[in-house]
C-alpha cells in the first residue's frame, strides 16, 4: 500500500473519503460489494450518522460489529431491523423508487456515465469475462442518484464502451428527462485522481475537483477522452486525520482499500 | 427515520387521511384495524375511494357512515354470519346514495396491490378466463405473452393515498412485525403513498431487532405509529385476542336496519372520543374472554458474529 | 405427504438429478449448498444447465469438473476475494471446453423465479432500458403496458429440473424453516419440478408447529429432505457457522490454476465418500472456529385458541 | 333443523357427508368459508384421515382444537406447519397447479357447471348484489378438481346465468382441453337432493344417485332444465351414525349445518 507516501494518505484513501463526503445530505443507500461497503460505513461513522443502509443482500437497519468482507456477511443480519427477500428488495425497494443512493463500480465509464462491468472485448469471445450486471442496471435506472466510484485510466475511461451494461446519459438531456425513470442517472464520479459531476445541460462528465497532488495533466493522461472542465477547479480537501483513522483502524486494518 | 412516528390515531387521521382520498385498511380476517376505520368515520371524511379484498363489516359500517363514494374489493360478506347490508343497500337501491363499485377476484385484487408495491405498470394473471368479470370491469384487459403467444390478462397497478396496516408490535420508527395470518398488509403498505401503522403494543427497537426476519413493514415507508389495543375488535390479533365471532353475527341485523346501523354508529362511534373509550366501553371482563391462553413460538439463534 | 422424505445425499442426488437437467443450487451468499454441488461432481453428472444469481466459488467447482454445459446467471464472482477462473477459463477460452451462458442483471434473474413459481408465462420488470444485455439475451423482450402504453421489458419463468434449497431446519416431511438472508430460494424451490432441502438439523414436526410463520418452504412441494451439518461450507448458515472468507481468498490461486482445481477435486471431493468425510477431514477444531455465540431470537406469543 | 323427520338426518347434512365421502382419494384441498369447511373437517375424521387442507387465508397443516367458524379463526394457525402471504398462495400455489380440488358454492350454476356468485338481475342494478368471486375464479381454473356444493332448486339450478362470475365446461369438451388450463373444470355437484358428475362426452352435468327419500321428480321439480341421467342412478348411502356423530357433536353443535 502506498499510504506512506508524502502526502500521508493513499489515493484510494482519497478516493474513499471524498466519496464518503458526498454522504453527507443522504438518506437511503443501497450498499453493493466492494468499496462501496466501506465508504457507506466510513460515511456512518463521519459524514452521516443517520445515513440508512439497504444492503443488496436484503438487510435494513444493519449495525455491523466487524466491517464486512461481503454484503451478506453473518454480521449484518444479528441485531438488523429487517431482512426481504430478493424480490422484495429489488422491487418494494429499487424499482418503487426508496433508494436515494445507489452507488455503482465499472470496469468501463464513458463520459455520460454509461458503464461496463460486462466483458472487455468482444461479447461472444471476451479478452476478459467481468462479472456482469448484477444489480447494476437496475440501480442505473431506479436509484435516485447514482455515485459512481472507481480508479480511472486510460482503459476504464473510454471513448466507447466494449458493452453497456448500465445505461448513463445519452448526451441529450431532454431525452433522459423523457426516459421517465425514477432516477436521474450518474451524478458523481469519484476516481483516485479526481472527482466529477455530470454537467445538467449536457450530461457529460464535468471535472470538479483534483485530488492532492494531482495536476490537470495527470488527469487528462489517465482519460480517454479531454475532459470538459468545471468554471474553477477546485482541489478535494485532503482526508482529516480522523477520517483516516477510522478508516485505517475501524474499517480496513488490511488496509484492503488502500492498495 | 430514526426519530420517532408516534402519534395518537385522531392526529394521525387528520393529518394523513384526507376527503376524497383511496383508502386500504387490508387484512385477511386478521388484523383488521376497525379502530382507524372508527376514526374515519368520528371525523367524518367523505367520498373516500375504500379498498379492500374483503370489505368485512369495517367497510358495512364505513360506507354506512356516509365516508366513501367508490368501493374496490374481491368479495363482499360477512364471512360465516351473513352480508354487508349498507353497503347492498346502495348498490342495490341507491339507498340513500349510489356506491360505485370496482370489482375484481381474490387474486386479481392482491396482484394489484403487488403491481403498485413494485412501482409495475401492470402485473399479469392466469385468471378472468371465459368469465364476465372482464366485461364489467375494462380495467381488467387481455395481454399477450411475448414467449408462448398465449393469451392472459392484466390488473393494472392499486396505489392508495393511505394504507392502514394493524401489527401486533412495532418500534417507534415504525418498524412492524407481524405473525399469524399476513393477508396483503404487506403489499397493500409498499404500494401506498401513506401509512398508518397501528398496533398493539409499541416495543423498544430491540424487540424488533432481536428477530428481523419478523419484520413485515420497514420503517422506511412509515408515517406513523399508534398504539391501539383491541385495535381491531371484533376481528382479531394472532395471540393476542380472539376474532369476536359473536360481534359478526349480531351485526347482520344490525347492518339489516339503516336506523339500528345509525344507532349503532352513534353509540359506540360518534358518541366516544377514542377507541380507547370503545375498549372501555366494552369493559375488561369482555376482552378477558376474548384473550388466548399463552402459546409461545420457538427461539432460534441468529448468532453473535464478530 | 405425511411420511418421511428423509434420505442420504447421495441417493437424493442419484434420484433426483439427471444428466441434462436443469439445476438451481440458490442462495444469496448464505446458505449455498456446497454439498449438493461436490455430491453432484461426486456422481458425474453431465451437460447440466446450472442456473444461479451468484454462480459463487461452487458454480466454479462444479464447472470446473465438468459437471455442466451451460449456466444462467446474474453476477459472476467470488464475492470480496477475487474471479471465478474455471468458469472464465471456458468462456474466455474454450478451455478445456466452451460453456454456454445465458446472462440477466439480478432483479431479472428473481423475476424468472417468480415467474417460474406462479405459472406465469413471463413477468414485467422495469430494467435492461438502453443496456446492451437484450442484444445479447433475446430472451429478454420488449412488452408494452395496456394501460399507460409505457414499455418495459419481460423475462421468462425460469423452472428448474430440481432445486436445491438448504435450511438451517427442516421436518421429515420437508418442512423447511429459514432465517437470516432469504435470497430467492423460496421462489426457486417453487418454480422446480423436483425440490431437494439439505438442512443443518432435521427436527421433529411440533418444532415448525411451533412457529408456522417461519416456514419458508412446505413439505408439499419436497421430494427429498437431507441433514447435513455445514453443508453450507464455505458459505453459511444463519446462527450455525461464519462464512468461511479465508476459503473464499484462498479459492482465488486454486481457480486460476486448472491443475490446483483438478488436485482440490480429487482431495476434498473424488477422494472422500461423502460431505461427512469432508467434514471430518476439516477437524473440529476448524468448525468450533467458525462457530458464533449464541444469539437467541425472542418469541412471540401465537396464543391457544379454543 | 329438520334432522328430526324421519330419516333420522336432514338433507343438509347427507350433502354435507356425501360431499365429505368424494375426498376420500384426494390429496390437496382448497377450503374456502362456509359448506367445505365443514365437509373438509368431516373428510379428515372420516374418509380421508391424510387430506392436507389448504385455507384460502393461507393456512398449511391445520389441526384445528374447534371447527372454525371463518376460515380466518386463529386456531388454524396456532400450531400449524406454515403461514403464507395471499399473493403466495394465489400464485404459487393455486396458479402453479398445486391443489388437487377446489370447492365453490354458488347462487346460480348452469347444466355445464358454469357458476354465479356476483348478482341476481342486471350486474349495473342487481336485484340481489351477492359477494363476487373472491377466490372462485381462480379454483374453478386452476384446481385440478371442482367439486361444487350447493342447495338445488328452481332459482339456483338454471339453464341460463345472470353472471358467468366462474367458468364451468362450454359443452364443447374438445374447446376445453384446448383451453390449456390447469384445472379441468367442474368434476361434481352434490346439492340436497342428488349428487351429480360432469359427462366426459359432452361437458353436461349428470344425475348419479339422489339421496334417501328422494325420487326423480322431486329432482326435476328443483332444476330449470331436464336433466341428463347416469345409466342407472342410484341411491345415496345414508350418512352412518358415526358419520352423523361427528358432525352433529364435533364439528356442528349449534346445527348451522344441518338447517
Amino acid at each position: 500500500m502506498s499510504a506512506t507516501d508524502d502526502l500521508g494518505f493513499s489515493r484510494s484513501e482519497m478516493m474513499i473519503v471524498a466519496s464518503a463526503r458526498q454522504l453527507a445530505a443522504q438518506r437511503v443507500t443501497f450498499v453493493g460489494i466492494g468499496l462501496p461497503n466501506i465508504v457507506c460505513n466510513l460515511a456512518l461513522r463521519t459524514s452521516n450518522p443517520d445515513l440508512e443502509l439497504v444492503y443488496e443482500s436484503g438487510i435494513f437497519g444493519s449495525t455491523p460489529k466487524r466491517l464486512p468482507l461481503s454484503i451478506g456477511d453473518p454480521t449484518l443480519v444479528t441485531g438488523s431491523t429487517a431482512v426481504t427477500s430478493m424480490y422484495e428488495l429489488f422491487a418494494f425497494y429499487l424499482q418503487a423508487g426508496l433508494v436515494d443512493v445507489g452507488f455503482l463500480g465499472a470496469a468501463q465509464i464513458d463520459r455520460f456515465g454509461n458503464i461496463n462491468t460486462t466483458v472487455i472485448g468482444d461479447y461472444a469471445h471476451p479478452k476478459t469475462r467481468l462479472p456482469g450486471s448484477g444489480g447494476a442496471c437496475e440501480i442505473a435506472i431506479h436509484a435516485r442518484k447514482v455515485f459512481v466510484i472507481m480508479r480511472q485510466g486510460q482503459r476504464s475511461f473510454v471513448e466507447k464502451l466494449h458493452f453497456r451494461t448500465s445505461p448513463g446519459h445519452s448526451g441529450d438531456p431532454g431525452h433522459d428527462r423523457a426516459r421517465g425513470w425514477t432516477g436521474s442517472g450518474p451524478t458523481s464520479v469519484v476516481t483516485d485522481l479526481a472527482t466529477y459531476v455530470f454537467d445538467d445541460a449536457t450530461g457529460e462528465m464535468t471535472l470538479v475537483t483534483m485530488h492532492p497532488g494531482v495536476e490537470l495533466d495527470e488527469v487528462r493522461a489517465n482519460m480517454g477522452w479531454d475532459p470538459r472542465l468545471a468554471e474553477d477547479v477546485g482541489r478535494t480537501p485532503a482526508p482529516t486525520e480522523e477520517e483516516l483513522r477510522i478508516l485505517r483502524e475501524e474499517l480496513d486494518p488490511q488496509g484492503v482499500s488502500a492498495r | 427515520m430514526r426519530g420517532s412516528k408516534v402519534a395518537t390515531l385522531r392526529d394521525a387521521v387528520a393529518e394523513l387521511v384526507h376527503d376524497g382520498d383511496t383508502v386500504a385498511i387490508e387484512g385477511f380476517t386478521h388484523l383488521i384495524c376497525f379502530a382507524a376505520g372508527h376514526e374515519i368515520i368520528r371525523q367524518r371524511k367523505r367520498d373516500l375511494t375504500l379498498a379492500r379484498m374483503t370489505p368485512d363489516v369495517i367497510y358495512d359500517q364505513m360506507i354506512g357512515a356516509g365516508v366513501a363514494r367508490k368501493l374496490v374489493f374481491s368479495w363482499l360478506g360477512n364471512p360465516g354470519a351473513g352480508s354487508l347490508h349498507a353497503v347492498r343497500r346502495r348498490v342495490e337501491h341507491d339507498d340513500p346514495e349510489p356506491l360505485e363499485i370496482e370489482e375484481y377476484s381474490h387474486f386479481g385484487m392482491v396482484s394489484r396491490y403487488m403491481a403498485g408495491a413494485s412501482n409495475l405498470p401492470f402485473m399479469p394473471i392466469r385468471s378472468y378466463f371465459e368469465s364476465d368479470i372482464p366485461k364489467v370491469n375494462p380495467n381488467i384487459k387481455p395481454i399477450v405473452s411475448p414467449y408462448d403467444g398465449a393469451q392472459v390478462y392484466a390488473v393494472p397497478p392499486l396505489n392508495p393515498d393511505v394504507t392502514v396496516v394493524h401489527a401486533q408490535r412495532a418500534d417507534a420508527s415504525g418498524n412492524a412485525q407481524i405473525w399469524g395470518l399476513l393477508g396483503c398488509q404487506k403489499e397493500a403498505a409498499f404500494a401506498a403513498e401513506r401509512v398508518i401503522v397501528v398496533c398493539e403494543e409499541i416495543v423498544d427497537e430491540q424487540t424488533i431487532r432481536d428477530d428481523p426476519n419478523r419484520t413485515a413493514i420497514p420503517g422506511l415507508i412509515v408515517d406513523a405509529v399508534v398504539e391501539e389495543p383491541f385495535g381491531c375488535h371484533p376481528s382479531f390479533a394472532q395471540g393476542y385476542y380472539d376474532r369476536d365471532n359473536r360481534f359478526y353475527r349480531e351485526w347482520e341485523p344490525i347492518s339489516k336496519d339503516a336506523v339500528a346501523l345509525e344507532a349503532w354508529l352513534e353509540e359506540w362511534v360518534y358518541d366516544l372520543g377514542s377507541h380507547a373509550d370503545y375498549v372501555e366501553k366494552f369493559g375488561d371482563a369482555y376482552w378477558d374472554a376474548l384473550r388466548p391462553a399463552e402459546r409461545l413460538s420457538g427461539r432460534v439463534n441468529y448468532g453473535e458474529y464478530g
